[in-house]
C-alpha cells in the first residue's frame, strides 16, 4: 500500500516540477516549490526518515520560501520571455540523464534488506546506540556524536550563510522613523483577522518549537528542525507586527550573538571534551559515566545547533524583509 | 515488479534532469536557484531511498519492539546535513540576487551580460 | 605538549572555525583583522607542526569523538595533505598580512569583521577539506568553504563582482552536489563513507556500473570546483572582481583543494578498483590539461585587465597540474603536486603585488598600469620575481616543477616529446603576457597623473616574503619535492 | 683565502657592490656611486687573479653550493676555459668602468644608477656562468644574465627601445627555454648527469642523428652565440647606451653565448665523440654561413654600432666554427679568439662611444676627417678594425693562425675558404672607414669638437694597447687553453 501511495507521491512531484520550470510567474513558482518539498517531506516519511521528512517540511517547505518571497519582494515577479539557444543545456541535461540511468540498472532494489549500504557500517549504529549512548533515536546519535563532526560543519555553513547575507544585505537598515506608516512598521497590525489568528498560534509554534528541541533524542526532531521552527514562529510574529517591533523583541546585535554562540557553545563541548582527557567532540569524558555523558553533550551541542539556526534564520529574514525595494 | 523497484531512482534522475535544465537554460537568476533547489533534492530522495530497509520502521527504539527492523539511519543523517547545506547556499544565492537587482535593476543573465558589455 | 599535539589535526580546523565565530562579534574593525590574523597564523604553525609530524611519510590518523574509523569520522593527515596545509595557511596569513592596505581601501569598514569572519571560514574550510579522510565530511567542508569564498569574491567594490559570484556559486553547487551524487551512489554499493573503507570495499562490488558513474560524477564535479577546463568560466571573472587581498589567497589554493580531492579519490578509491581507469583517467584528462594550458594561456595573451590576464593564466597552471598527474607516474604526480605548490608562490605572488599596484593606478587595466615601476620600484621588483617564477626560469620555484614536469614527460616517447612542445609553447606564451605587464609598468607613460600612495610595511613584509621563498623554493626545493614524492608514492602505492 | 672561498667572493663581490652601488647612488651622490663601482671592479678583478695562477698549474678548484634535486647541482668547477673568461670579463671591468663614467656622464643619462647596479649583476652572472660546472649551474646565470641586461638594453626608455629590448629578450629567452632547456633536460635524461667532464658524458650514450639534433638544439639554444637564425637580438641591443654595447654585447654576453657553446662541444659531447660524428658535421656549415652572411650585411650597414654588431656576429661564429672543426688546435684558436676579439671590439665600440659623446655622430657617412679632432680615438678605432681583419700585429693575427692550422689539420676546406672570404670581407667594410676617417676631409658645418671626456680616452687607449700586447706576449693564454687539450689526449 505504502508503495502505491509513494508511487503516486513521487508521480505528483515530477508534474510539479516540470510545472515549476515551466511557469514564467516566480510567485507560482516559488509555491509551486513549496508543494513539492511537501510532496517530498511526504515521500521521506513514507521511507520511515522521519527526522529528514521533519527538517524538508520546515526548511524546505518553510523557511526557503519564505526567503525566495523575501526576495521575489526585491526583485521581480516574472521571468522575462528569452530567446536563449536550448541546445547546449538539453545536450547536456540528456548526457547526464544517461549517465544515471546507465548506473541505474545495477542498483540495488529499494529496500531490500541485503543490500550493501545496511551491512557494512549502519548496522553497527543501531547495534552500538543502545550500549554507548542509550538514547532512543539513533539519527540522533548518529547526528550528535558518531558524525557529529559533520554536524558541526553543518552549523558552521549555516554561519556561514548568515555572515554572508548580513554581509551581502547589512543589517537591514531600518532607516524611516518609527512614527510611519509603513508596512516594515506596522506590519499586519491593522489585518483583524490574521493578526488575532497569528497571535494565537505563535506560542504554540515556539512551544512545539522548544518540543522538537529537546525531544530530539527520544523522537524525531533536534536543533536544526526546532531552530527552523522557532525561527519561523518569530517571523510571523515579525509580519503581523512589523519588522521594527520584531526587531526590538530580538535586536540585531543579539541576533548576531545568537548565530555565533551556538557555534561556540557546540565548539566549546567539542574542546572541553579535548581538555578532559578525550579527542575533540568526545562526549564521554564530561561526566564520569561515559553514557551520561554521551547524553549531555548530545543535549548541549543540539542546544547550540537550535541556537545558531534560529539566530541565523532570523537574520536572514530580517536581512530581506527589512531592505527597502 | 521492476518499476516498482528502480522508481524512486527514475524519479531521482528525472527530477535531477529537470532541476539541472533549470539551472543552466534558465535565465532568470530566481529561476536557477530554483532549479538548484530541485536538483537537490533530487539527491536527498536518492539517498533516503537506498537507506530504505522493506518492512522496516523509522530508527527510533521503542519500549515495546527492540527487536524491530529498522531503516539505515545514516542517510537520514547525511540528507540532514545536506539539506541544511542547501538552505544555506540558497540563503546566500538570494542575497547576492537582491543586490544584482539593485546594482543592475535586473534578473535576468543575458541583460546583465548586456550591461556589463557596455 | 604531547597532549596537544596529538590534537594538532583537529586544532587544524577549529581554531580558525572558532576564531570566525569570535571574529564576528569584535565590532572593532582593527581587532578583527587581528584576530584573523593571529588564527591564521597559529594554522599556519600548526600545519608546519603537521608537516614535521608526517615528513617521511608517515600518516597521522585523528579519530573525531573517539570513534573508530568506520564509524566515525576519521582525519587524516599524510605528505599530500601537508603539502596543501602549508599551502592554504601560508598563502591565508601572507595575504592577510599583506593585503590589509588594499582591502581599506575597497570596502567600507563596518562590513570588515563580517568579511574576515568569512575569510576564516574560508580557511578552516579549506583545511577541513585537506585533513578529512571520509567522503561525506569533505562535502561539509567544501561547502563552507566554498559559501566563505563566495563571501570573499562578492567583497569586491565593482558590481560585476556580483554576477561573477553567482555565476561561481550555481557552478560550484552543482559540482558539489555531483560529488555528492557519486558519493552516494559508491555508498549505495559499499555501505561506507571512509575513504579507505571504500576502497576496500569497492574491489568486492561486482558490477561497476554505478561506481563508474560515481567516478564520472565525482571527477566532473571536482573538476567543476578546480576550474578545469573547460569547466573553468566561473573562474576568470571571479578573481577579477574580488578584493586583491581574496583574489591572493583564493588563487593561491582555493581551486587546488579541489585538485587534491580529485587525485586523492581517484587514486585511493578507483584506479586500483577500476579496470582500465587509470588508462582513462590518462586519456580523458590529458587533452583536457593540454587545451587548458594552451587556452588559457593564449587568452591571457590579449587580456587587457591585468588580474583577468593572470586569472587566466591559473586556467593554464591548472593545466600543467592535471597533465602531471594524468601521466600517473611518480615523475608526474611529483611534478603535479610540486607545482601546487610552486604555482600558490608565484600566483600569491603576483596578486599581493597586483593588489599593492592597485593603490597607485585607476584601474588594473595594462594601460592604467603604465610607470607604475617608478613610483613603486620595490613592488615592481617583487612582481618581478614572481612573474619568472611563473614563467619558470631557473633559480625560481617555477623552474622545478617544470623540470620534473619535462622530465615525467620524457618517460612516454614520442608522446612526451610533443607535450614537451607543448609545455614549451606555453612557457614562451607566459614569457609574452608576463612582459607585457612588466613593460607597461617598467615603460609605459601614465596616462593620467596617478595617485602616488606608498605601499605598507606589513604588506611589503608579506610581498618580500613570498618573492624570496620563490627564490629559496627554486634553489633549494627539498621541502617541497620530498613532501611531493612522498605524496606520490602515497597516491601510486594505492594502485598495487 | 681557500680558494674555495675565492670562488664564492668572486659571485658575492659583484652582487655585494651592486647592493652598495645602489644604496650609495640614493644616499650619498654620483661619485661616491661610481668610486664604489670601482672598488667592486677591483675587488673582483683581483679576486678572479688570485685564482688563475692555481688553474695554470693545472688545479681544477671547485664548489657545490647546493644540491636542488638528487643529482642536480649548483656546482662550479674552474677550467681554462671559463678561467679565462672570468678574467678576461672581470678586467675588462674595470676599463669599462672608467669609460662609463665618461660616457655617461658626457652624455647626461638618466637612471645611472639603475645602469651601474644592472651592470654589476650581469658581471656577477658572467662570473657564474665562467664558472659553472654543470649545465644546469650555466643555465641558470645564463637566464640571469638575460634578465640583468634587459634593463641596460631598454635603458633609455622610449618606444623604440622598449621595442628593441622585448626582441633582444624574446630571442633570448624564446631561445634557451624552447630549446636549451630541452636540451638539458635531455642529456640530463640520457647521461644522468650534466657535468662538465673532460672528453664528454654523452659518449656511447646517444648516436646517429639524435647526436646531431641534439648539438642543434644546444647551439641553437644559446641564442647569446648569435648564431643564423637567431642573431636578431644582437642588433637589436644596440639601443643600448655604448658601454652597454662595449662590455656586454662585446664581451660577456655574446662570449657568454660562445662560451657556452664551446663548452658543450668540449665538456659535454667531447670533440672526439662528435668528430666521429658525421651527423654533427652542419655547425661548420652553418657556422661559416652565419660568418659570410653576416659580414656581407655589416657592408651594407651606415650606422656604425650595427656595422659593428654584424661583424661580432660573423666573429662569434669563428669561435663556433672553430670549436666546430673539433680539433685541438682549432680548440685553442676558438678559445684564444675569444680573448682577441674581445680586447678589438670592445675598442672599437669605445671609439664609437666616444665619438657619439664628442661628436653625436652615429652613421658611417659623418664620420669623414674626423681622425684629425679624434686622433687618439680614431687610432685605436683602426688598431681595432686591424685586429678584426687579423693584420699582425695585432691580437686577430694569433687566433687566426689558429684557426687555420686547426682547419689543416682536419682538412676542411670549408673552413678554410670561410677563414679566408671573410678576411676579405672584413677588410672591405673596414678599411673604407679607416680611410675616411683619415684622408677624406671634413664635410663643412659640422660641430666643433675634440676628444671625448678623458676617462673615454684613457680606457679605449688601455684596449687598444691590449689589443697590440696580446700579439705580443700571448704565450700564458696560449699555455692555460693547451691544457685543454693536452688532457685529452
Amino acid at each position: 500500500m505504502t508503495e502505491i501511495f509513494g508511487t503516486f507521491l513521487l508521480s505528483l512531484l515530477v508534474i510539479t516540477a516540470v510545472a515549476i520550470v515551466r511557469t514564467k510567474n516566480l510567485f507560482v513558482a516559488v509555491m509551486l516549490m513549496s508543494i513539492a518539498s511537501l510532496l517530498i517531506a511526504a515521500v521521506f516519511f513514507l521511507l520511515d526518515a522521519a527526522d529528514v521528512a521533519l527538517t524538508e517540511a520546515a526548511v524546505g517547505a518553510g523557511i526557503s520560501t519564505v526567503l525566495f518571497l523575501g526576495a521575489l519582494a526585491l526583485t521581480f515577479e516574472r521571468e522575462r520571455p528569452s530567446a536563449t539557444k536550448r541546445a547546449l543545456p538539453v545536450i547536456v541535461t540528456v548526457i547526464a540523464a544517461l549517465v544515471v540511468i546507465y548506473a541505474t540498472f545495477d542498483k540495488p532494489r529499494l529496500g531490500d534488506p541485503e543490500a550493501p549500504v545496511h551491512r557494512h557500517v549502519a548496522p553497527w549504529y543501531l547495534e552500538k546506540t543502545p550500549e554507548y549512548v542509550d538514547i532512543p533515536n539513533v539519527v540522533t546519535a548518529v547526528l550528535g556524536t558518531f558524525r557529529g563532526y559533520d554536524t558541526l560543519g553543518e552549523v558552521f555553513v549555516v554561519f556561514t550563510a548568515g555572515i554572508g547575507v548580513l554581509f551581502l544585505l547589512g543589517y537591514g537598515r531600518v532607516t524611516r522613523s518609527a512614527d510611519e506608516e509603513t508596512e516594515i512598521n506596522v506590519g499586519l497590525r491593522h489585518h483583524l483577522i490574521p493578526r488575532t489568528v497569528g497571535r494565537l498560534l505563535i506560542p504554540f509554534i515556539l512551544l512545539f518549537g522548544l518540543y522538537v528541541q529537546f525531544h530530539g533524542e527520544y523522537g524525531p526532531g533536534g536543533g536544526f528542525q526546532a531552530g527552523a521552527i522557532i525561527a519561523a514562529s518569530m517571523i510571523l510574529y515579525a509580519l503581523l507586527e512589523g519588522e521594527r517591533h520584531a526587531l526590538d523583541v530580538l535586536p540585531q546585535r543579539l541576533l548576531l550573538g545568537l548565530m555565533a554562540g551556538g557555534a561556540i557553545l557546540y565548539t566549546g563541548v567539542g574542546i572541553l571534551g579535548m581538555l578532559l582527557g578525550g579527542n575533540f567532540l568526545d562526549y564521554s569524558v564530561l561526566s564520569d559515566n561515559p553514557v551520561a555523558g554521551q547524553q549531555l553533550g548530545i543535549i548541549l551541542i543540539e542546544a547550540g545547533v537550535g541556537i545558531t539556526v534560529t539566530g541565523t534564520l532570523l537574520a536572514i529574514f530580517h536581512a530581506f524583509a527589512a531592505r527597502e525595494r | 515488479m521492476a518499476v516498482f523497484e528502480l522508481f524512486n531512482y527514475w524519479v531521482f534522475a528525472i527530477l535531477l534532469m529537470i532541476g539541472f535544465y533549470a539551472v543552466i537554460a534558465k535565465p532568470n537568476l530566481i529561476k536557477k536557484l530554483i532549479g538548484l533547489s530541485l536538483f537537490q533534492s533530487a539527491v536527498f530522495l536518492l539517498y533516503i531511498s537506498m537507506g530504505r530497509v522493506e518492512g522496516g520502521t523509522a530508527p527510533i527504539f521503542s519500549d515495546n519492539a527492540e527487536t524491530a527492523l529498522f531503516s539505515n539511519p545514516l542517510p537520514q543523517v547525511l540528507i540532514l546535513t545536506a539539506i541544511v547545506v542547501g538552505i544555506s547556499t540558497l540563503a546566500l544565492g538570494l542575497g547576492i540576487v537582491v543586490r544584482i537587482r539593485e546594482e543592475y535593476g535586473s534578473i535576468e543573465e543575458n541583460e546583465i551580460a548586456e550591461i556589463d558589455r557596455r | 605538549m604531547n597532549g596537544i599535539n596529538a590534537h594538532l589535526p583537529a586544532l587544524q580546523v577549529v581554531v580558525p572555525m572558532l576564531t570566525a565565530a569570535f571574529v564576528v562579534l569584535l565590532q572593532p574593525r582593527g581587532l578583527a583583522w587581528a584576530a584573523a590574523t593571529a588564527a591564521s597564523l597559529m594554522s599556519f604553525l600548526i600545519a608546519v607542526q603537521l608537516t614535521l609530524a608526517v615528513a617521511g611519510g608517515a600518516t597521522l590518523t585523528y579519530a573525531m569523538g573517539s570513534w573508530p574509523a568506520p564509524y566515525g569520522i576519521a582525519l587524516e593527515i599524510d605528505s599530500f595533505s601537508a603539502l596543501l596545509l602549508l599551502v592554504i595557511t601560508g598563502a591565508s596569513t601572507l595575504a592577510l598580512i599583506g593585503g590589509k592596505a588594499s582591502l581599506e581601501s575597497q570596502m567600507q569598514s563596518d562590513r570588515q569583521p563580517y568579511y574576515f569572519s568569512a575569510w576564516l571560514l574560508a580557511l578552516a574550510g579549506l583545511c577541513g577539506i585537506v585533513v578529512a579522510g571520509d567522503a561525506f565530511n569533505i562535502f561539509v567542508f567544501m561547502e563552507i568553504s566554498s559559501l566563505a569564498s563566495y563571501i570573499l569574491i562578492a567583497g569586491g567594490p565593482d558590481k560585476r563582482a556580483l554576477p561573477a559570484v553567482f555565476k561561481y556559486l550555481i557552478m560550484g553547487t552543482i559540482g558539489a552536489t555531483f560529488y555528492l551524487i557519486g558519493v552516494g551512489l559508491i555508498y549505495m554499493m559499499t555501505g561506507t563513507l571512509n575513504l579507505h573503507d571504500m576502497e576496500v570495499l569497492i574491489a568486492n562490488v561486482s558490477d561497476q556500473r554505478p561506481i563508474l558513474a560515481a567516478a564520472g560524477f565525482i571527477t566532473v564535479g571536482l573538476a567543476l570546483k578546480a576550474a578545469v577546463f573547460p569547466l573553468h568560466v566561473w573562474l576568470p571573472n571571479a578573481y577579477t572582481y574580488a578584493p586583491h587581498m581574496a583574489t591572493a589567497f583564493l588563487a593561491a589554493c582555493a581551486t587546488k583543494v579541489s585538485l587534491y580531492v580529485l587525485l586523492r579519490f581517484d587514486f585511493f578509491v578507483f584506479q586500483g578498483n577500476l579496470d582500465g581507469h587509470a588508462f582513462q583517467f590518462t586519456a580523458y584528462l590529458m587533452p583536457l590539461a593540454i587545451l587548458g594550458i594552451v587556452i588559457g594561456s593564449a587568452v591571457a595573451l590579449f587580456e587587457q585587465n591585468v588580474k583577468r590576464l593572470f586569472a587566466f593564466s591559473s586556467v593554464a597552471q591548472i593545466g600543467y597540474i592535471m597533465l602531471g598527474a594524468s601521466f600517473v607516474s611518480i615523475l608526474g604526480l611529483t611534478a603535479g603536486i610540486v607545482h601546487i605548490f610552486n604555482h600558490a608562490l608565484a600566483k600569491g605572488g603576483i596578486f599581493l603585488a597586483l593588489g599593492a599596484f592597485a593603490l597607485s593606478a585607476k584601474s588594473l587595466r595594462i594601460d592604467d598600469i603604465a610607470g607604475v615601476a617608478k613610483r613603486m620600484p620595490w613592488t615592481f621588483a617583487a612582481f618581478v620575481i614572481a612573474g619568472l617564477s611563473l614563467i619558470g626560469i631557473p633559480g625560481t620555484a617555477g623552474f622545478i616543477s617544470k623540470w620534473y614536469l619535462i622530465n615525467a614527460a620524457l618517460e612516454h616517447g614520442s608522446l612526451g616529446i610533443a607535450l614537451i612542445v607543448v609545455i614549451l609553447l606555453s612557457s614562451l606564451m607566459a614569457v609574452v603576457y608576463v612582459w607585457r605587464v612588466v613593460e607597461a609598468a617598467a615603460f609605459g607613460e601614465p596616462a593620467t597623473a596617478a595617485p602616488i600612495a606608498k605601499i605598507q610595511p606589513a604588506a611589503f613584509i608579506a610581498l618580500w616574503t613570498v618573492a624570496i621563498l620563490n627564490i629559496v623554493f627554486g634553489l633549494a626545493p627539498d621541502l617541497p619535492v620530498s613532501l611531493a614524492t612522498d605524496a606520490s608514492n602515497i597516491l601510486l602505492g594505492h594502485l598495487r | 683565502m681557500s680558494v674555495e672561498n675565492l670562488i664564492l667572493m668572486a659571485l658575492v663581490v659583484p652582487l655585494a657592490g651592486a647592493l652598495g652601488i645602489g644604496l650609495a647612488g640614493r644616499y650619498l651622490g654620483p661619485n661616491a656611486r661610481e668610486t664604489v663601482t670601482f672598488v667592486t671592479a677591483g675587488l673582483l678583478a683581483a679576486t678572479v687573479w688570485q685564482i688563475v695562477p692555481l688553474v695554470y698549474n693545472g688545479e681544477r678548484p671547485g664548489l657545490v653550493l647546493a644540491e636542488i634535486l638528487p643529482g642536480i647541482e649548483i656546482a662550479f668547477r674552474i677550467e681554462p676555459l671559463g678561467m679565462m673568461f672570468a678574467a678576461l670579463a672581470s678586467s675588462l671591468w674595470i676599463v669599462n668602468s672608467i669609460y662609463s663614467v665618461g660616457y655617461m656622464r658626457g652624455n647626461n643619462e638618466r637612471n645611472q644608477t639603475r645602469f651601474y647596479v644592472m651592470f654589476a649583476v650581469s658581471l656577477a652572472a658572467a662570473i657564474g656562468i665562467a664558472f659553472a660546472g654543470n649545465l644546469i649551474t650555466l643555465f641558470l646565470f645564463y637566464e640571469a644574465l638575460t634578465l640583468a641586461t634587459y634593463p641596460l638594453v631598454a635603458h633609455k626608455g622610449d618606444k623604440a627601445t622598449v621595442r628593441s629590448a622585448r626582441i633582444y629578450l624574446g630571442v633570448l629567452l624564446s631561445t634557451s627555454i624552447g630549446l636549451l632547456l630541452p636540451a638539458i633536460i635531455w642529456t640530463y635524461s640520457v647521461a644522468g648527469t650534466g657535468d662538465f667532464v673532460l672528453g664528454g658524458i654523452l659518449d656511447g650514450k646517444l648516436e646517429g642523428a639524435a647526436v646531431g639534433l641534439l648539438l642543434g638544439l644546444f647551439v641553437f639554444g644559446i641564442g647569446k652565440a648569435a648564431v643564423m637564425p637567431v642573431h636578431r637580438w644582437l642588433p637589436a641591443a644596440m639601443v643600448a647606451p655604448t658601454p652597454v654595447s662595449a662590455l656586454l654585447h662585446a664581451v660577456a654576453v655574446v662570449k657568454a653565448g660562445v662560451f657556452t657553446v664551446t663548452k658543450v662541444i668540449v665538456y659535454i659531447f667531447g670533440i672526439d665523440f662528435l668528430f666521429a660524428e658525421p651527423s654533427s658535421s652542419w655547425l661548420v656549415y652553418a657556422a661559416s654561413f652565419t660568418i659570410i652572411a653576416a659580414s656581407i650585411v655589416a657592408l651594407r650597414q651606415k650606422n656604425l654600432k650595427r656595422l659593428l654588431a654584424y661583424s661580432t656576429i660573423a666573429q662569434l661564429s669563428y669561435v663556433v666554427m672553430a670549436a666546430a672543426i673539433l680539433k685541438p688546435l682549432a680548440e685553442i684558436g676558438a678559445a684564444i679568439h675569444m680573448l682577441a676579439h674581445a680586447f678589438g671590439k670592445i675598442t672599437l665600440f669605445f671609439a664609437a662611444g666616444a665619438i657619439y659623446v664628442a661628436a653625436k655622430k652615429t652613421e658611417l657617412p659623418q664620420l669623414a676627417g674626423i681622425g684629425r679632432r679624434m686622433p687618439i680615438t680614431m687610432t685605436a678605432f683602426t688598431i681595432g678594425a686591424l685586429s678584426m681583419i687579423g693584420v699582425p700585429p695585432t691580437a686577430g693575427f694569433v687566433s687566426k693562425w689558429y684557426i687555420l692550422a686547426g682547419a689543416f689539420e682536419a682538412d676542411n676546406y670549408v673552413a678554410l675558404f670561410t677563414i679566408i672570404a671573410s678576411t676579405v670581407l672584413n677588410a672591405a667594410y673596414f678599411l673604407p672607414i679607416i680611410y675616411a676617417v683619415w684622408f677624406v676631409k671634413e664635410s663643412e658645418g659640422g660641430p666643433d669638437h675634440g676628444e671625448a671626456p678623458w676617462p673615454a680616452v684613457l680606457a679605449l687607449s688601455i684596449t687598444a694597447a691590449l689589443t697590440i700586447l696580446f700579439f705580443l706576449f700571448n704565450g700564458p693564454a696560449i699555455a692555460l687553453e693547451r691544457q685543454v687539450v693536452e688532457a685529452l689526449s
